[in-house]
């Protein structure tokens, strides 16, 4: 195949360049939209077909230590669902928690071409980026762990600010991440440290470090504004899964004072009513609070129906759930820098919690004034897995579809939302906002979520149809870096995405500074810490816009 | 950051020093190492800071002067091996590949791909050392930490069917007993370290509390202690049984409970002795129990280098740990009937690519047997009792001293190595590599390997 | 005269450094065919150290030199010896269906061989 | 449908093992004599035919049986739902793997992992059984959801581990953790019980008729004649258990033991006691 494309005859849906359906032809030349290729260029027939850019998840949990220890838990899940090798690609195992390879295919077949992993800590980043390395088709990038960090909390309790921003940039260089992520700020000590326990409130003091969880929120937005990262802070709010934590979230988002953040999976911290009782929807304020505020992205983390597994830096929520459904539970400490619980779950349509869970989500979506603000994702696995996100697409854009399936489910929780009176459906030009034109922009990636010249040549090609899940389950061509990945449904051949990563600039003097802290209290030489760019593999560096 | 420096000794010899190496003995993966090395002599002259395990497996790797390649005992090219080798598992029905716990990842990672391109079975060292403690952590999970956490924390140390003094020395005293630590600030002193085993080692004197059990009474001693955890009778004939008082559980229970972070490290005598995934299922049980009281976490204290890696890197690619079973062209799992000692033992397997271990020596008679009745590929830094009944036979350099790459230390970091001289012989990833790209080559278009 | 005890292979000091020498080298041998017993159960055999016996269990037999462990050490009636080709030949194929054959806690009959 | 007899005489040894999961009544039900010889099964990682290493004789029928030394085949009887097959020999891994009716007689001894999976129907073994007799698979907190398992001489390691429903007897003795994890269900062992029977039961009943060493975490509750034993043992008794079931097995006292203390401990443990 030479390797010039074009896809004649296509509806086009690229919102970013405000094209809404529109028939153009589309010319790909060295794995990018060009304006006009030679006549040799393959031909693609996209007549009444809908073609989109590749879609971008900006949250997921799909590489690194703590998806491996979960894929190590579940054989059983692994043995049900087999991922048979074909002549181009590698075998593997799917379930809630696929192999490395079924994960890059699983996403290709939905049209998906970039992913972002959402939590990595740094010491085992290596880890990480092996397995991204072992993920094939999709582009790819990793959230570092820095919220609980003790280094970086030393510095905040001494009001050392500048060193702090410096640490930071330092840390996203030294293990190649795209941006930074704070999951249940402060909570790592009090877990550790104290028998158990967890953070409840953003203003309450951290052990040992006369600092809150706010401070920490406030300090790291700000460092993140100034060191310019292509995608701001990425925060896992504090009280997850507690009623009544629309409070906590209502802090957090404050707390940026305006600066971009990023507040992830925001259906986990939409809870209404009080501490230890039955929670109810609190979307109301969360979204209006959102619609309000151009500063804030979000991704939904929509919960659906069926398995799912709890992975995640916080801890103590993995507990809280493991007191609710004794399953085989796993918790891993990681020294100075994180925490890690996973537990196996799911959703069921007749339990209150988990239907109002799932109404939470849609009302997110539904509510939501700016769809390149709420962005679509499971917080794959831990409200579903991503192999959801077609059917998830159609409870969005069929309001029929949607009024069968409440049926289905716990009518008590629905009366607690107002997911019935919402008749809204989404256009495709918002589906495409949601999963592709939005996520990019919310993360930066400039040349990724649209069709305009210079853009990537992340393509997917849908045949058009009434059944939306269908439709989106099932490309008809992926192209990746304008390579003809699917081709009629098929895999015609594997292909190898990149690594995304930023590297702020920095004082190199800071280095001095953590080796030190390092020699008393890590268990690897400072010298073994940083990781080469061996590790790197094919990449692409996402430049930063620092505010000086 | 620059680690290694060159020198020249007083007697003119060229001299190189490097620093922050890694030592890949044992699961402790140190990574401290100051290494002097003898360019000229192609040898490792001082290992600073490595324990007794770790200066001879550093001062006895030395360039032997081996042919590169042995095909039925003769010379040949390593073009020759890999054709051999090649060819050996692409007509195989049953290819077996064992092994890889002294591999860097790169390698482990080569070895599932050329199992997955012929349909083979791929299983690690891990079997038959903490792979009953991987089945149990199917079960039930486990509450478990890194290294670090345990020194700048735990204020109770427990070993449990474990010999570190003479198999991970450093375990006492860069991890887990003597170090000072963030919340550990006397070291040791703020420490409670409990000894378990049937028989005293030189391990004992570290122990404040020492528990000797009756031989295979392990299980029945966990479970006594889950049930006084969970406030639960007991029998009145516990002593008698386990060889271990009431008073003396009473008194451990508390402990445990009571501690402000307490970690159990679980050993081989779990792992290799009757009962196996369930002693070390109890052991994950235990301290998850113990978690509803204070935070306890459990560790199983890992043998190889890079056993760790090879657990790691065979589960992102397959979804499960080790004894994984490629025929059906896709991944499947079940110890017992797709692990190595077993496929043996039943005299299953047709071709085995053995990597960097030595199943002749440590394997079961019958296993041994079927072994010597098959055409063995090897790839090995020394000689060892399976090279010697090898078909094709690689010499290979050794990893951490002659060729860098990623291992896993026993509480999965993750680190790079740094190797201290060049070796004339190939890396393992190379042969990997070669013999990866024949056999892709040789099955591709008539491919008879892609089953239903 | 034969006895029945219950021997542990196991790891030791000697065991990982002459492994590194090479498992075909003579001092691995010698450490991995020599066998710890309780010096009062020696005593009762007849043993002195460097003394041969043979080990026979269900899987297999094999022969080892001894040697002399205090009895609060090593209690009466168990043997230890460093993992090794000897110890390999008395383990069973069976793994009980989790790959991990019964390594250590081996049934075997110990038996003092003659001098010559 | 016919009824008359489908049979498959073993003709050629598997080099390497064969899954045969096919020769299930349901799967082989109208097929021809030639079209079930052409039927692909997995050598090793080979596709051949059945016909390589079977003679079949008959057509697609309920009624299969199987001749010669099946050891190295593996998953027969996978997913049955009626039906019967007959083996006249030994048998390899898996077989009746998630089987849900019909019978499966195994005239010799079977290898690990009878019955895994399964949720109705009977497996007989006349000889000696494997390990992991209607058990889990591993990480699997469900074993077999029913049916019954009658192996007449003894049985391997964890014996039913984790079941949820069903009946499994085992005429000899048995390995160690029988009936680890059960959840429910009922458990016999006619001879020796191995050590540890019952870790971490919640529920279900294990009965033997020898005296054994039980968990620190089991208690003796008080010695009875358990009336619902009766009618499981006189169910053995009429299904080739006759000559080991004696008349004061079905009268006698049992001592009962509950357990496991550490989960529910709402099992039973029955020691004939007479």
């Amino acid at each position: 195949m030479s390797s010039e494309l074009k896809i004649v005859n296509g509806r086009l849906y690229d919102p970013a360049n405000n094209v809404d359906g529109e028939v153009h032809d589309l010319c790909i030349k060295a794995g990018k939209i060009v304006g006009s290729v030679s006549a040799s260029a393959t031909r693609i027939d996209a007549h009444g077909m809908v073609v989109m850019p590749g879609a971008v998840d900006i949250h997921c949990h799909i590489a690194g230590p703590k998806v491996n220890l979960a894929r190590k838990l579940l054989p059983e899940d692994h043995r049900l669902d087999v991922h048979p090798k074909t002549a181009v690609t590698r075998s593997g195992t799917g379930g809630i928690v696929p192999s490395t390879f079924a994960t890059g295919y699983r996403y290709a077949t939905m049209g998906y071409t970039t992913a972002m992993e959402a939590a990595v800590p740094p010491i085992t980043a290596r880890h990480a980026l092996e397995e991204l390395d072992d993920t094939p088709v999709i582009d790819k990038g990793f959230y570092v762990l820095l919220g609980n960090n003790a280094f970086l909390y030393k510095l905040l309790k001494e009001g050392r600010k500048t060193e702090f921003k410096e640490a930071i940039a330092w840390w996203v260089n030294a293990v190649h991440a795209y941006t930074v992520k704070l999951v249940n700020t402060g909570s790592d000590e009090l877990w550790k440290g104290r028998k158990n326990a967890n953070i409840t409130d953003v203003n309450e003091t951290i052990d040992h470090y006369d600092i809150t969880p706010n401070h920490v929120i406030e300090s790291f937005v700000e460092a993140a504004h100034e060191l310019g990262l292509p995608h701001p802070p990425h925060i896992h709010c504090n009280n997850l899964g507690h009623s009544g934590n629309v409070a906590t979230t209502l802090d957090t988002m404050k707390a940026a004072q305006g600066r971009r953040v990023h507040i992830a999976h925001v259906q986990f911290h939409s809870f209404g009513g009080q501490l230890n009782e039955n929670p109810v929807s609190g979307v109301r304020e969360i979204i209006d609070y959102i619609n309000a505020h151009q500063n804030i992205t979000t991704d939904v983390g929509q919960v659906m129906f069926g398995k799912a597994t709890a992975m995640t830096a916080d801890a103590p929520l993995a507990w809280m759930l493991r007191n609710v459904r004794f399953d085989k539970w796993v918790n891993a400490d990681t020294e100075c820098e994180s925490g890690c619980g996973i537990i196996p779950f799911s959703y069921q349509q007749r339990v209150y919690t988990h239907t109002l869970q799932w109404a939470m989500g849609l009302e997110l979506f539904l509510l939501s004034e700016d769809p390149w603000r709420v962005l679509l994702s499971t917080d794959h696995p831990n409200g579903g897995s991503f192999m959801n996100y077609p059917k998830l697409i159609r409870l969005l854009m069929d309001s029929a579809y949607r009024r069968e399936a409440l049926q289905q489910v716990n009518q008590k929780a629905l009366d607690k939302t107002q997911l019935r009176d919402l008749q809204r459906e989404y256009t495709l030009n918002e589906i495409a906002i949601i999963t592709r034109a939005g996520p990019a922009r919310a993360l930066g990636l400039a040349n990724k979520g649209h069709l305009g010249i210079g853009a990537d040549a992340d393509i997917t090609i849908y045949t058009e149809a009434e059944d939306k899940e269908q439709m989106f389950n099932a490309p008809r061509y992926v192209i990746k870096d304008g390579v003809m990945v699917i081709e009629d449904h098929e895999f015609a051949t594997d292909h190898k995405g990149k690594l995304l990563h930023s590297k702020p600039g920095y004082n190199q003097d800071i280095a001095a500074q953590i080796e030190p802290f390092f020699e008393d209290y890590y268990s690897v030489k400072f010298n073994n810490y940083a990781i080469s760019d061996d590790y790197l593999h094919h990449h692409e560096e996402i430049p930063t816009h620092p505010k000086v | 950051m620059p680690a290694a420096t060159q020198t020249k000794s007083q007697e003119n010899k060229n001299i190189k020093i490097v620093k922050d190496a890694t030592c890949t003995f044992c699961g402790c993966v140190c990574d401290d190492m100051e290494l002097t090395v003898d360019l000229d002599e192609h040898r490792i002259t001082k290992a600073k800071r490595a324990c007794v395990l770790g200066r001879a497996w550093f001062y006895e790797h030395t360039l032997e002067d081996r042919p590169v390649v042995l095909i039925d005992g003769k010379p040949a090219s390593l073009e020759e091996g890999i054709e051999t080798a090649a060819q050996i598992l692409v007509n195989a029905k049953f290819p077996i590949t064992y092994g890889l716990s002294d591999s860097p990842c790169e390698a482990q990672r080569v070895a599932v791909n050329i199992m997955d391109t012929v349909n083979g079975n791929i299983d690690t060292t891990t079997s038959v050392c903490h792979g009953p403690s991987g089945m149990a952590f199917q079960g039930v999970g486990e509450s478990t930490a890194t290294l670090g956490e345990i020194r700048n924390r735990a204020d109770l140390v427990i070993y449990w069917g474990g010999n570190p003094a003479e198999s991970h020395p450093r375990h006492f005293t860069k991890y887990a007993v003597t170090p000072k630590g963030m919340y550990i600030p006397n070291g040791k002193k703020d420490r409670t370290v409990v000894l378990v085993d049937v028989r005293k080692t030189p391990s004992t004197p570290v122990a404040d509390i020492f528990v000797r059990i009756k031989p295979g009474k392990d299980f029945e001693v966990l479970w006594a202690l889950r049930a006084l955890v969970k406030g639960k009778r007991i029998n009145a004939n516990i002593e008698a049984e386990t060889g271990v008082s009431r008073e003396l559980l009473d008194d451990l229970v508390e402990r445990m409970k009571n501690a402000q972070y307490g970690v159990l490290f679980l050993g081989m005598g779990l792992t290799m002795t009757r009962g196996r995934h369930f002693n070390s299922g109890a052991i994950y049980s235990l301290a998850a129990d113990l978690n509803e009281y204070t935070h306890f976490v459990a560790k199983p204290v890992r043998g190889h280098g890079n056993v760790t890696g090879a657990d790691n890197v065979v589960s992102w690619q397959t979804g499960y740990p080790f004894g994984v079973n490629f025929n059906r062209g896709f991944p499947r799992f079940n110890p017992g009937e797709f692990t190595t000692s077993d496929v043996l033992a039943r005299g299953e397997a047709d071709a085995a690519m053995i990597i960097a271990s030595d199943p002749a020596a440590n394997f079961s008679r019958k296993a041994i047997e079927h072994l010597k009745k098959i055409p063995v590929i090897t790839l090995d830094a020394k000689e060892t009792h399976t090279t010697k009944i090898s078909k094709v036979r690689f010499a290979v350099a050794t990893y951490g001293i002659n060729t860098g790459g990623t291992v896993y230390r026993m509480d999965d970091v993750p680190i790079s190595l740094r190797p201290a001289f060049d070796s004339p012989f190939p890396s393992d990833q190379e042969v990997l590599e070669g013999i990866r790209v024949r056999v892709t080559a040789l099955l591709t278009g008539h491919n008879p390997r892609i089953a239903a | 005269m034969t006895e029945t005890m219950l021997l542990i292979p196991g790891r030791s000091r000697n065991q990982g450094t002459s492994l590194n020498e090479g498992k075909l080298k003579d001092e691995y041998l010698r450490v991995t065919s020599t066998a710890e017993l309780n010096e009062k159960d020696m005593q009762r055999l007849q043993l002195n150290d460097g003394d041969k016996i043979q080990l026979k269990s269900d899987a297999g037999r094999t022969v080892v030199k001894c040697k002399a462990k205090k009895a609060e050490d090593l209690p009466s009636g168990m043997i230890f010896i460093p993992y090794g080709p000897p110890s390999s030949q008395l383990m069973g194929a069976d793994t009980g269906a989790s790959g991990m054959p019964m390594s250590k806690h081996l049934q075997v009959q110990v038996t003092k061989l003659k001098k010559r | 449908m016919s009824v008359t007899l489908l049979q498959l005489h073993a003709h050629t040894q598997p080099e390497v093992p064969l899954e045969a999961e096919m020769i299930s009544p349901a799967t082989l039900a109208g097929l021809s004599e030639s079209g079930i010889a052409h039927l692909q099964v997995l050598h090793g990682n080979v596709k051949a035919q059945l016909g390589d290493f079977f003679k079949v004789t008959g057509k697609g029928s309920l009624d299969i049986h199987l001749e010669g030394n099946l050891s190295n085949v593996k998953m027969i009887g996978a997913g049955m739902n009626r039906g019967r097959i007959t083996i006249d020999g030994d048998v390899g891994m898996h077989v009746g793997i998630g089987m849900s009716g019909g019978e499966i007689l195994i005239k010799g001894n079977a290898s690990d992992w009878v019955g895994p999976e399964m949720s109705g129907g009977r497996i007989t073994v006349q000889g000696n059984a494997g390990h992991m007799v209607g058990s889990a698979f591993r990480g699997q907190a469900v074993g077999i959801q029913g049916g019954e398992i009658f192996i007449h001489g003894n049985a391997k390691n964890e014996i039913g581990n984790s079941m949820r429903r069903g009946f499994i007897a085992i005429g000899g003795s048995a390995g160690d953790f029988a009936g680890v994890n059960m959840l429910a269900g009922t458990l016999i062992v006619i001879g020796a019980l191995g050590i540890r029977a019952g870790a971490g039961m919640k529920r279900g009943t294990i009965a033997s008729f020898e005296d054994a060493s039980l968990l620190p975490s089991f208690e003796y509750a008080c010695t009875y004649h358990p009336l619902f034993l009766r009618f499981y043992l006189l169910r053995l008794r009429a299904n080739g258990f006759a000559s080991k079931i004696k008349d004061q097995h079905l009268s006698g006292k049992y001592k009962r033991y509950s357990g496991d203390g550490i989960e529910l401990n709402r099992g039973e443990m029955l020691l004939f006691s007479r």
